[in-house]
């Protein structure tokens, strides 16, 4: 054996992308979130600032999609229904006049989570197109089910008093204040999702990901570890509908149509899987790309469509791909 | 035998119509070698599913360590210390070497539900790792993605994430398999060095490693174990060469 | 002579409902045209938008408009559940929202705003003109057929308020159901006396064509709402003729404007308008007189003012706004029909209603 | 009949073929011998058309065939048993064997009922799955059918791998047998001292090179060669 | 709920069925035979549609229209495949979905500045139209029956084309392993293109014939294409068999379901609120269906070995 054969533990790591590329792009990113008031200032700050926490809010539910999607290949293709159960959860409750965002939060972070278990639990006994099957049919259920509740609009969906109070106060109706409260909540699920990824628990999901009866072999059940992931992406996007529902003061069956899970999933594709950050970009790219060129023509998406299929043939690994900064 | 680690009672399976191992009933002594041998179809790969937990008997008993694990799943059965490698190679192609075995450290050293802290920086993890890789000759290969390790390298890794399990028994089918003249042998000294700290049951189609490695061989045919017993006793027995050996082993 | 005048008109462009938003903008943009560009002798500057029926790219698209393009009035949209999502952005803002379509009973009650304007109706009052008229000429048993969704509910209701006799089913298909043959079979098999219908868009040109096909047509009275209308007439052809349905309007209304835009719009869009140009047209009209009657369009006050005046002349004829924001006016029953150059639209058979209001709009207590 | 000249290939940056050269004339058993890794299997693949080289010709029967896609080659009359089984999973057995059964060269000497005589244990299983077979029984599945396409020269890649030692016996015998009917075939296989009694010539290969040619006799009278190259 | 309710019902849920079957047998073929994700698979659909009704009023005659529309949509998926698609078989799934998805709004669009965003119309061809009595009292469109008519046909001739052909064969082997089928002798990619052409003609096929019964309007392929799905799938992926039994199975459930979900309700509820639960439940059943199917048979009814 030669000198190369007991290298020192601190050599020991998997050989990574460089540390430029693999902090630099979510940096960057992070930061043109950061300062891109400072930019709206000049011009139409309150339709720029919405535009952008829509895109934040996208990411989040992108984001968690990627966690199940590109980290555990379980591709769910009934996502948007945990939107729609967290902008339900503070449609209902301010429907009863309770506004108070701690309450609102835990609410849509618990339903989602639950109902993430049970379908959750339910889905997992399938796999590949049966799984994206299976989960668009709970998705449709919850969508039905939102059109058939008269009481809360239906399918006209139900106008919200005001954004969720905190500690009794309207501190979130700022533009301002909702942004960087978004852009907090953005950037704590990247956290999260960043270290849940790397930490002993990720790694097992990513290695189910690419052989699960091999990790049967060695001795773990996946089906639990899948199911935590499935949770917590639930519980996350459920954030997103949250938030959702703040930022627009709406809530609607809208929501959680399949196409809105298709298009989460076209984002993270898009943006490139299993890299967190892909999916904020991705999420960016798609819904400002559908903002501009609608902007020029009514017939828009005979451009956007071409588009993503340019992405697809000549930039594997979509945007990120494209950008080279791919890595994981 | 009392002393028996590993036994099988009357163990069956078949998939429709097809008896593929029909009535095995089995016993491996602690830290001996013991081989299956067998023609093409015999059973000797679905018979280790069996053991291993990945397919399910249709009847009879497994028991090990003294304790029935017949309906116990894979992950249950690898706690309790049995391993396997696959015929066909096994691994996470994405996944480094190193990695690959860490993994196997991981399963059975912690919680795995720990959602922060680096997992592939766990010195704990990656030292015991690189242990078992230098035990199979793979240690100077540790962060290559195992996808892109040669054939026989892979069948080495394969070999080192089950050793990994720190098991008590050791099911391995063909090893050998795939590896060329310089690779087998390696694999054959490593195996030799395995020897005696584990139990191992060895499926192997290549009769000079296994007549130089086993304690005991039993021969396995359209899923009955017809003859078990030394490897000279086996090679001797007529009905053997008739059903398996041929001429060649003469 | 002021400033420019900006207007911005957020419509659904894209998808299956795209014509209902394009005869909108198309209405408007006539208007506009033939008062040489301008709204009230001012410049008019018009930014259409798209809301893609998606309730949260409305809301974003129409802070574009209020902020970005600092509208003064937004013009829009064509579905209440868009109307649910863009009212509060826009009202908040102190931005005028004038709906050529959508009128959700939300907004004419308790909900009302002194910003909101439907300049079309409120969405029970068509299905309220079905259900007089059913009651009218003595229908015992009547089936009821929509969308299971909220405005296909509505429907029901705005019918039974003024029908009395007995519903022998509400029958509720999918939203987007296309295909009829199942209900017309359970329809066929009740017998009743008249069908009543809200199936907007594709469904009601398939419905339609179905009841036809089934032979239904001659056999039992086909009332409906937003079922039969220039939008679909186009695909339903023949299959149409004679099928009633409640309106406050029908391209062939005899006053002169009236005659006037129809002969227009054939002539610059090549299709016959419906009820969505007319009260696009009708709104570009109405801030015509507004802009025109103040100085400066950010008196607020003033405005609101002027637009409550509603001092145009519109082409249903009488036109007023009642408290909460929502018309007084004729409805009428209309009929398709096939004309002389082989074009198909709707006529009027007779009025149901004179200068009626909305239910709702005792319940409105403007706060201004 | 197969002439193989300057071969070069590479997968991405790595080059693996540097310089390959040989024949194989008709009627003929060659074996291309070397250690793990050395580049046999890039050899078959790029002969095949399965890989895309960048230098050098491959003729056979007179044909250019470098550049062509697989199918082509595989019409022009050569016939492959790859490495790794690689049959088709979700076809039985039979479906496996008739799928892309072919006689383009005349009267087909392969037909199902002969390669159900060479390997009874198919006909036994010949509604299973592909997937559903042992690993022994993948291989056999695998060399009938290449047989099948009744090709003018055939190709085994580690044929015997995994197989039984009476089966693979019996596959030598197979292949003598095809020898004496006039069969042109071109093998790999780790078990040397079965091959030489049966090939007519080795070519061995070393680095992506050919290292040593020769026939049986020389390769018995020069035991550094194995030493050498194929550490036996 | 009289009995011949029940037949009309029936015979309309076999009726939709079998135009599921026509539009999930293409997505299976291609899907679960070769192994890709054509979400696009639904505006083919939908160009069937929009091909007959130009045709047809383009030489007045529903016949000749259809006869037309089949070898262009035919000629519409050859183009598609060599532009886009053959590029995307060896890829990810997920790289499939966002390019077919791509397509999907290209096309969408596209049907609409061609042919405007109203629905077009297409007159039941003269000799199918009226009804005829199946049963004393019972009367059925011939068109309707027509389409049943020819989904059988259809049904027959796949299930033959895929189980009992060398071509249907190959294109299995291809799926798995396409490199193999090449080196074997056999021009996949030429085989593939077929197929796939031969897919966006059934969908294609499915759209020319319900055009005289439904609205021909831009997206009308989209709800379709998940139902197609929920088909593919409840009969496992890339079985023909299965797609036909799952199609006439979702057909009929969807259409018994909202005709009789209430009634049935009433069994156990009041009245008021049967009808409100049934009408909730109606458009939930085939997801729930589709639900169940799997949490049992997690591979659908037929599923394809592998
Ligand atoms: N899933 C299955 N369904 C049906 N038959 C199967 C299945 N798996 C294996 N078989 C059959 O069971 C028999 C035994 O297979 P097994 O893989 O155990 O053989 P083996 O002894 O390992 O052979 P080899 O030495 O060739 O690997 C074979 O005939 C095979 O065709
Ligand atoms: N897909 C691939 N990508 C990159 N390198 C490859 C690939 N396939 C093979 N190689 C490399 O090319 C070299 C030659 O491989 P090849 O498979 O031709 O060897 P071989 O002589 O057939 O060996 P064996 O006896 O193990 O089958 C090896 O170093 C291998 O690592
Ligand atoms: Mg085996
Ligand atoms: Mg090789």
């Amino acid at each position: 054996m030669n000198e190369i054969a007991t290298p020192s533990p601190a050599a020991l790591d998997v050989p990574r992308a460089p540390a430029l590329r693999r902090y630099g792009v979510p940096v960057l990113v992070f930061a043109a979130f950061a300062l891109a008031p400072i930019a709206a200032a000049q011009g139409a700050e309150g339709y720029i600032l919405s535009l952008l926490t829509r895109v934040m809010i996208f990411a989040i539910a992108a984001m968690s999609l990627d966690l199940i999607l590109g980290y555990g290949a379980l591709v769910s293709f009934g996502h948007a229904a945990f939107l729609g159960i967290g902008a339900y959860a503070v449609g209902i409750l301010a429907s009863h006049g309770i506004e108070s965002a701690l309450v609102q939060l835990l609410a849509a972070l618990g339903a989602s989570a639950l109902f993430a278990l049970v379908t959750g639990a339910i889905s997992m006994r399938t796999k590949g197109v049966y799984f994206i099957m299976i989960t668009l049919a709970f998705g449709q259920m919850l969508y039905f089910l939102a059109t058939s509740l008269s009481a809360y609009g239906g399918d006209d969906g139900l106008t919200l008093p005001s954004r969720s109070l905190l500690f009794g106060a309207n501190l979130l109706k700022g533009d301002h204040a909702f942004y960087y409260a978004v852009l907090g909540c953005l950037l704590g699920c990247y956290l999260l999702c960043r270290s849940v990824v790397a930490s002993r628990f990720g790694r097992v999901l990513r290695g189910a990901k690419e052989n699960a009866v091999r990790m049967q072999a060695i001795g773990f059940a996946p089906y639990r570890f899948q199911l935590g992931a499935y949770v917590l992406a639930g519980t996350l996007c459920g954030l997103a509908g949250f938030l959702l529902a703040n930022q627009t003061e709406f809530v609607s069956p809208a929501y959680m149509t399949w196409q809105r899970s298709g298009e989460l999933i076209v984002v993270v594709v898009l943006g490139g899987l299993a890299s967190l950050h892909g999916a904020i970009i991705g999420a960016a790219a798609f819904l400002l790309l559908e903002e501009v060129l609608s902007g020029y023509t009514e017939h828009w998406k005979m451009i956007f469509g071409p588009l993503l299929v340019l992405v697809v043939l000549y930039a594997r690994g979509g945007i990120l791909g494209m950008m080279g900064g791919r890595h994981g | 035998m009392a002393d028996a680690i590993l036994r099988l009672e009357g163990l069956r399976k078949a998939y429709g119509a097809l008896k593929v191992t029909d009535d095995v009933t089995l016993d491996v002594r602690p830290g001996e070698l013991h081989a299956i041998i067998g023609p093409n179809g015999a059973g000797k790969t679905t018979l280790i599913h069996q053991v291993s937990g990945l397919a399910a008997s249709d009847s009879g008993r497994i028991l090990f360590d003294s304790a029935d694990v017949t309906r116990l799943t894979m992950a249950q059965r690898v706690h309790r210390g049995l391993a396997r490698s696959f015929q066909i190679t096994s691994i996470l192609p994405g996944f480094s070497a190193l990695e690959n075995v860490a993994l196997a450290v991981q399963a059975r050293s912690g919680s795995s539900f720990r959602l922060f802290g680096d997992a592939s920086r766990e010195r704990g993890l990656n030292e015991e790792a690189m242990s078992y890789l230098a035990q199979v000759g793979l240690g100077h290969r540790a962060i290559i993605p195992s996808g892109q390790l040669s054939h026989g390298e892979k069948r080495g890794l394969e070999l080192a994430i089950a050793l990994a399990t720190r098991p008590m028994l050791l099911l391995l089918d063909e090893p050998l398999a795939g590896t060329g003249h310089e690779e087998s042998e390696r694999v054959v000294e490593t195996l030799r060095g395995l020897k005696g700290r584990y139990t191992i049951v060895l499926i192997e189609h290549d009769m000079n490693a296994v007549f130089s490695l086993a304690d005991r061989v039993s021969v396995l045919v359209y899923g009955r174990v017809i003859a078990t017993g030394r490897p000279d006793e086996v090679r001797a027995n007529p009905e053997v060469r008739a059903a398996y050996l041929g001429e060649e082993a003469a | 002579q002021g400033e420019k005048v900006r207007v911005g008109l957020m419509l659904t462009l894209s998808g299956p409902s795209a014509v209902l938003g394009q005869q909108a903008r198309d209405g408007f943009n006539l208007a506009v045209k033939e008062m040489g560009g301008k709204l009230g002798g001012r410049e008019v500057e018009v930014i259409v938008v798209d809301d893609e029926l998606k309730p949260d790219v409305a809301v974003t698209k129409v802070k574009g408009l209020v902020e970005r393009d600092k509208v003064d009035f937004v013009v829009g949209p064509i579905f209440s559940n868009v109307a649910g999502a863009i009212h509060k952005p826009v009202t908040d803002a102190g931005v005028f929202l004038l709906s050529p379509n959508a009128g959700p009973s939300v907004f004419a009650g308790k909900g009302c705003n002194p910003n909101f304007f439907a300049v079309s109706y409120q969405n029970d009052q068509n299905h309220e003109v079905a259900g007089k008229v059913a009651q009218n000429r003595g229908y015992k048993r009547v089936y009821l057929l929509t969308p299971n969704y909220q405005a296909g509910r509505d429907a029901m209701a705005g019918f039974k308020r003024h029908f009395k006799g007995e519903i022998v089913e509400e029958s509720y298909v999918p939203l987007n159901n296309l295909d009829f043959q199942s209900e017309l079979a359970k329809l066929a098999a009740a017998q009743p006396d008249a069908v009543f219908t809200f199936m907007p868009g594709g469904m009601g040109v398939n419905l339609v064509r179905q009841y036809r096909q089934a032979g239904l047509a001659d056999k039992i009275p086909f009332l409906s709402a937003f079922t039969v209308d220039e939008s679909t007439l186009p695909a339903q052809q023949d299959a149409a003729i004679g099928m009633l349905g409640g309106s406050n309007w029908a391209p062939n209304l005899d006053t002169p404007q009236n005659k006037a835009f129809v002969a227009a719009y054939e002539k610059e869009f090549n299709a016959v308008p419906g009820s969505y140009s007319m009260h696009a047209y009708d709104t570009a009209k109405l801030l015509d007189s507004a802009v025109k009657s103040v100085k400066d369009l950010s008196d607020k006050k003033a405005v609101r003012e002027a637009i409550a005046k509603a001092d145009f002349q519109s082409l249903r004829g009488d036109f007023k706004f009642g408290a909460n924001g929502f018309p007084v006016q004729d409805f009428y029953l209309v009929k398709a029909a096939k004309r002389p150059d082989g074009k198909f639209q709707t006529e009027i058979v007779e009025k149901v209603f004179d200068d009626y209001a909305d239910a709702y709009a005792k319940d409105c207590k403007p706060a201004s | 009949m197969l002439t193989v000249s300057n071969l070069q290939t590479s997968y991405g940056p790595a080059k693996v073929l540097f310089d390959i050269s040989f024949e194989v004339r008709a009627g003929e058993v060659v074996t291309l011998l070397g250690r793990n890794g050395m580049g046999k299997t890039t050899t078959v693949g790029s002969i095949m058309g399965l890989l895309r080289p960048h230098g050098g010709e491959v003729v056979f029967e007179g044909r250019p065939l470098r550049g062509q896609p697989a199918y082509r080659i595989a019409q022009a009359g050569l016939g492959l048993v790859p490495e790794g089984r690689q049959v088709f999973p979700t076809l039985t057995v039979e479906e496996n064997l008739v799928a892309t059964a072919a006689a383009r060269h005349g009267a087909p000497r392969w037909t199902l009922p002969r390669v159900y005589e060479l390997f009874p244990r198919l006909k036994e299983r010949r509604s299973n799955l592909g997937s559903q077979l042992s690993g022994g029984e993948q291989q056999m599945l695998a060399v009938g059918r290449a047989l099948m396409t009744n090709p003018k020269l055939l190709i085994l890649d580690e044929a015997t791998e995994g197989l039984a030692p009476l089966i693979r016996a019996e596959i030598w015998d197979c292949l003598r047998r095809l020898k004496g009917d006039g069969q042109s075939i071109l093998v790999i296989d780790k078990t040397i001292d079965a091959l030489i009694p049966l090939a007519d010539r080795h070519v061995v290969i070393e680095k992506g090179r050919v290292a040593w040619m020769g026939t049986s006799a020389e390769l018995a009278a020069d035991p550094s060669v194995k030493d050498r190259f194929l550490h036996v | 709920m009289s009995t011949t309710l029940l037949i009309i019902q029936t015979l309309n849920g076999l009726q939709f069925g079998i135009i599921l079957f026509l539009i999930a047998a293409g997505l299976t073929l291609v899907f679960g035979v070769m192994d890709f994700i054509n979400l696009a698979h639904g505006v083919q659909y939908m160009v069937g549609a929009y091909l007959a009704a130009a045709f047809t009023a383009m030489t007045g005659n529903f016949g000749l229209g259809l006869l037309l529309a089949l070898p262009t949509a035919l000629a519409f998926g050859l183009v598609l495949e060599v532009l886009i698609f053959r590029h995307l078989y060896d890829r990810d799934h997920l790289d499939q979905v966002l390019a077919t998805f791509g397509v999907i709004l290209f096309l969408n669009q596209a049907v609409k500045f061609v042919w405007g965003a109203a629905p077009l119309f297409v007159p039941v061809p003269e000799i199918l139209s009226g009804s005829i009595e199946i049963a004393p009292g019972l009367l059925y469109p011939v068109y309707r029956l027509a389409i049943i008519a020819a989904g059988l046909g259809v049904a027959a001739l796949l299930y033959g084309l895929v189980n009992h052909t060398r071509a249907g064969m190959l294109v299995r082997a291809g799926a798995t392993n396409a490199p193999m089928v090449s080196a074997l002798g056999v021009d996949i990619r030429r085989l593939f293109m077929l197929v796939f052409g031969f897919g966006a003609m059934l969908a294609g096929f499915a759209g020319a014939m319900v055009a005289p019964i439904l609205s021909v309007e831009p997206g009308m392929g989209d709800n379709l294409l998940i139902l197609a799905f929920v088909v593919i799938v409840i009969g496992g992926i890339g079985s023909v068999r299965g797609a036909f039994i799952a199609a006439l199975a979702v057909g009929l459930v969807d259409t018994l379901g909202r005709s009789f979900a209430s009634n049935i309700l009433r069994l156990f509820l009041d009245s008021g609120a049967a009808s409100q639960t049934g009408r909730a439940l109606a458009p939930m059943l085939i997801y729930i269906l589709m639900a169940a199917i799997l949490f049992f048979r997690p591979s659908g009814l037929f599923p394809v070995r592998r």
